[in-house]
């Protein structure tokens, strides 16, 4: 499996729920694998000043959990989707009309932010049979041991699947999503040389990198690079997103 | 239902928690400065006045509203700040809503030589103006929250963001019993001090237990605080609600019959939300009762039939507080008053020994009653 | 030196007094009250970081402002509205300064179903407008007094007025050691249970007594509440008057070296006066220390060398609210600021203990803070 | 004896000092015997607002103790006059300084009105010594024991001596100085008849009383009475005091 380059991440319905699919076809056009998409929530605990706006903008024009979905039923030209969310609309959804929505959609596993493992593990377990796995988070606060049950309680399916469905997601830094405050890499590569000594299962590593050197020094330990704040950021200016994902591919 | 970021802190703390509860010299530090700087056990008073004016044969009243800074909330953020320089933090970061718990918080703070940065909403940093001004004279900082209705669910967002940004440094007090594990159950542990004395204290001074306890719920620290101690004793136990203004979904904050079980803030209970699983929108004249979630705990009592839950009004609470202060001389919190507000009822119903939980007093909240009750 | 009208009263009421002080019924009910509504015994506080920061060895403070209505003044003004409705009296006319007196005595009337008109000053209703609100829910009518500089002499001047024109049906609750006979003995008397409180907490606490015990003086109840008590005990006794913002007559509020012996308001003391037998005009920043005479029975142990006066400028008290709010997270009054100031000229004499009263909470003087400290 | 008709009251220094003894010679040439002078002070205690506002007035234009007492020095053709004051000014000035600014004065005697007996023994037995008795008071509160007590310890020097020496002054009713807000005469009339039966000595009665029915009413009992907050208001308006002092004599 070659390296997938970069994993943007778009929120549903910012812009608008229209524009998304232009979007995602030119991310797969740029030879992206797989993409990060936002449902956006209300109360948006784990993300930073952009995204927590973008989810507001989204809700606010319309962008409600349904008709995001809806709205990527049936797409031929997308990457494979990462949906990331908070569980809480997942849960007023209910498994049976989540699965109803799923299914006609290029998403492939579930990026669900405030979910450990367990806590819904009867509701996990069932998405992951139906060919929706959760993505394991590593954070700069999560032990070795403590990674190692993480990544065996959300196993990698093997090469045989795709990138979005085997890859964990390694948090750079503490805090919330949003573009980087000078963000010292040196930790974080040292995190990720030591979980690549855990497991060979393809890892993103997300939280704070924006400028192309962060992004090419993930690349350099054979990682991925999320872009998303910054992303969104620059979307809202109005840049297309070609040039967006293009600048930060080099 | 916590981001991963937080979980090994909050496994941490409830190791640290558990290792606090089993060590007699924090048990001691604890008793220590709860009867020395927070005064307690605080009283319970009688209020025949007011008993006779409802029809009551006899009505306590417990007095949170003379601890120190005027609310149960400094019994846990007395107790988290100690367990937090136990823990070797040196940095607290707190939410508040109707300012209560960040005075406390950082009066905690000041007290044992702790940095404090409290969250608070714009819209209760303009209804509490006073709790704004008693924290910065603490010496902590107060964030101004913007987004949403900027109340105490946007300045608890917005302190979780916090925290998971500085974990490994600083303690997050979360002031109601809600939050992630452990959280509900360290404040729950740390306020039912306030039931404990309550029952002995009534027990001393009428012989015998009331017919109803009653308190009001926000998050459930009060609520749970007061009535878990009387769990054992086949009375009444009842829970009072913001019912706002209006029965519709953003017109009250009455989780009961206006939520249904979703997740927020990391636990999951009872919650007012839209059918999206978005939260929704509450009001309540009381900038502590307009959250929009009951505790975890609570909920689960409720819904277990242990806990009778019922909702007041704004202007059943207003009239409440009034009634308080000319009967009896004391002058209660909003939050409190809607705890009062139950009582007519609870006497047409037949009750006649009730114990009340008065879990703060009213000064913050003046110029609401100047202006809602025409002063 | 009372008008004749009221000398009739007066002895009716000493009489009623001492027959109260032998009823244990009085007694028993008004211990009950202390407890029970009150919140009595207040706590005694050590504050280690503040002792710390001053190079101090230890530090008690008595938490007067964890009473009910957050002042002293409750105690006396509980315990004279018992003794009116033992008199018969259904009515209460009271002054007020910083309104905590008034408050208080508005909170007892409610309590006691006795109705209750306040005279305050308008320069007083004006910084201490929260203090008029509390009064007006609990029922008080506020009547204000414009005559001279609108503050607590003038509040007096016109309750006795008041009292003169209704002294067979209502009672005059003076809530300072001041006044006519037998108005100075009732409020000390019914204030020392502070000190005798503080005495014994001080003695558990720290197995000795202080070198030093401190107290701000107004007309004196709080300062001779706290150290009437430590009469026999050999120990330094001080009492801090309001230094203002300068040392001509008009700029402050010190009467041991501003004032010389003079008839105010019923009793002669250590009177703040002009040449010609005027009263003067005062200045402090805190409205309840800003009265021009020193209680006659303070000023008697004053001359008699018992008790040092020392005067705290307002700059002074203001620094030093900010320090025990910083160190200790405890928000005083102003008045009881002016005690606090007095620590750091302590601890240059060499006092390594010092127990200091903590006459009121801060809350009603926070805008001053406010605007004083920047915040 | 005759009885004096009238006790009038006048506030010293208001309208103005220089007014005092223009206003003492009408009076005078009116007939009456006696007028009281009040001393202003800064915390009439025992006054209504219209005594209070007088007295402010006066301080503020320079009416001190000393200069009220100046004013009135080497007056020939004044009533007797009674010092209305509070006690503190005198023990300011000090029980010589005072003496040596009465002599001179047609002040007979002193209305000290928070001066009970007792209070300042010394001080009192000097002036009573020296020609200035204080003239007691007696209130609606005070009981029939306290008041023969109380015209034992200020006695009537006797027929011999003017009427501002020998009067005792009957509080009309509870309250302070001020014209009666529709006074009832009854418990007064039934007060002064009592007193009649207790002392030969002239009574003058006080507090509340402007209206000619009342004034007609205390003098249709033998004795005199006294005109104070309705004069001084009077005055204020500019109206002469002749006409104010006629309007009440009859």
């Amino acid at each position: 499996m070659t390296l997938n380059p970069l994993l943007p991440f778009l929120m549903a319905g910012d812009p608008s729920l229209e524009a998304l699919p232009g979007l995602l076809a030119e991310a797969r056009a740029l030879g992206l694998d797989a993409v990060e998409v936002g449902l956006p929530h209300s109360d948006p605990i784990a993300d930073g000043p952009v995204l927590q706006a973008a989810a507001h903008r989204a809700i606010g024009r319309g962008a409600t959990p349904r008709r995001v979905l809806e709205s990527l039923a049936g797409l031929t030209d997308s990457p494979d989707l990462i949906l990331f969310t908070y569980v809480n609309p997942l849960l007023q959804l209910g498994l049976d009309p989540l699965l109803r929505l799923l299914e006609p959609t290029p998403v492939r596993s579930l990026l669900v932010v405030d979910l450990p493992f367990g806590e819904e593990p009867g509701f996990e377990a069932e998405l992951r049979a139906a060919g929706y796995p959760m993505v394991p988070l590593l954070a700069p606060t999560t032990t070795s041991d403590r990674a190692k049950a993480l990544l065996g309680q959300r196993p990698d399916p093997g090469p045989g699947a795709p990138f979005a469905q085997r890859f964990a997601y390694v948090v750079a830094r503490l805090g919330v999503t949003g573009a980087g405050q000078g963000t010292d890499l040196d930790p974080v590569v040292a995190r990720v040389r030591d979980l690549q000594g855990i497991t060979a299962r393809p890892l993103a590593v997300g939280f704070g990198l924006s400028d192309p050197a962060s992004l090419r020094a993930v690349r350099a330990l054979g990682a991925t690079p999320v872009i998303g704040s910054a992303l969104v950021a620059d979307l809202t200016t109005g840049r297309p997103i070609k040039a967006c994902l293009e600048a930060r591919l080099v | 239902y916590a981001p991963e970021t937080l979980m090994q802190p909050l496994l941490d703390l409830e190791a640290a928690f558990r290792a606090a509860l089993d060590d007699p010299g924090f048990q001691a530090e604890l008793k220590a400065e709860l009867r020395h700087f927070v005064g307690r056990p605080t009283p319970l008073t009688p209020a025949p006045r007011l008993a006779a004016k409802l029809g009551l044969k006899a009505l306590y009243l417990k007095r949170e509203d003379l601890a120190h800074t005027g609310a149960h909330k400094i019994n846990n953020a007395l107790a988290q700040a100690l367990l937090a320089r136990r823990m070797g933090r040196t940095e607290i970061i707190a939410e508040t809503g109707a300012g209560q718990h960040g005075v406390a918080t950082a009066a905690a703070c000041a007290r044992l030589g702790l940095r404090c940065t409290v969250y608070m909403g714009v819209t209760d940093m303009a209804r509490q103006a006073p709790n704004v001004a008693r924290m910065r004279l603490f010496g902590a900082t107060v964030r101004p929250v913007e987004a949403g209705q900027g109340t105490l669910k946007e300045a608890v967002n917005e302190a979780l963001r916090a925290w998971a940004g500085h974990c490994t440094e600083a303690h997050y007090i979360l002031g109601s019993a809600l939050g992630p594990h452990p959280f509900p159950t360290l404040v729950r542990s740390f306020q039912t001090v306030i039931g404990e004395e309550a029952r002995a204290q009534v027990f001393e001074q009428a012989g015998a237990l009331p017919e109803a306890v009653v308190a009001c719920a926000g998050g459930g620290s009060n609520g749970l605080g007061l009535l878990i101690p009387f769990a054992g004793d086949g009375l009444r136990r009842m829970a009072v609600e913001a019912g706002g203004h209006g029965r519709a979904l953003g017109e009250h904050a009455a989780r009961l019959d206006g939520g249904r079980m979703g997740v927020l803030h990391g636990c999951r209970t009872l919650l007012l939300q839209d059918e999206h699983g978005h939260t929704a929108e509450t009001a309540s004249v009381s900038a502590g009762l307009d959250y929009p979630a009951l505790g975890p705990e609570l909920a689960a009592l409720v819904l277990d039939g242990k806990v009778e839950v019922r909702r007041a009004s704004d202007d059943e609470a207003l009239a409440a507080a009034r009634l308080l202060c000319e009967t009896e001389g004391i002058l209660p919190a909003l939050e409190s008053s809607h705890a009062l507000a139950l009582l007519p009822a609870l006497a047409a119903e037949g009750a006649a020994t009730v114990l009340l939980g008065l879990s703060g007093r009213g000064d913050k909240d003046l110029s609401t009653y100047q202006s809602r009750l025409e002063l």
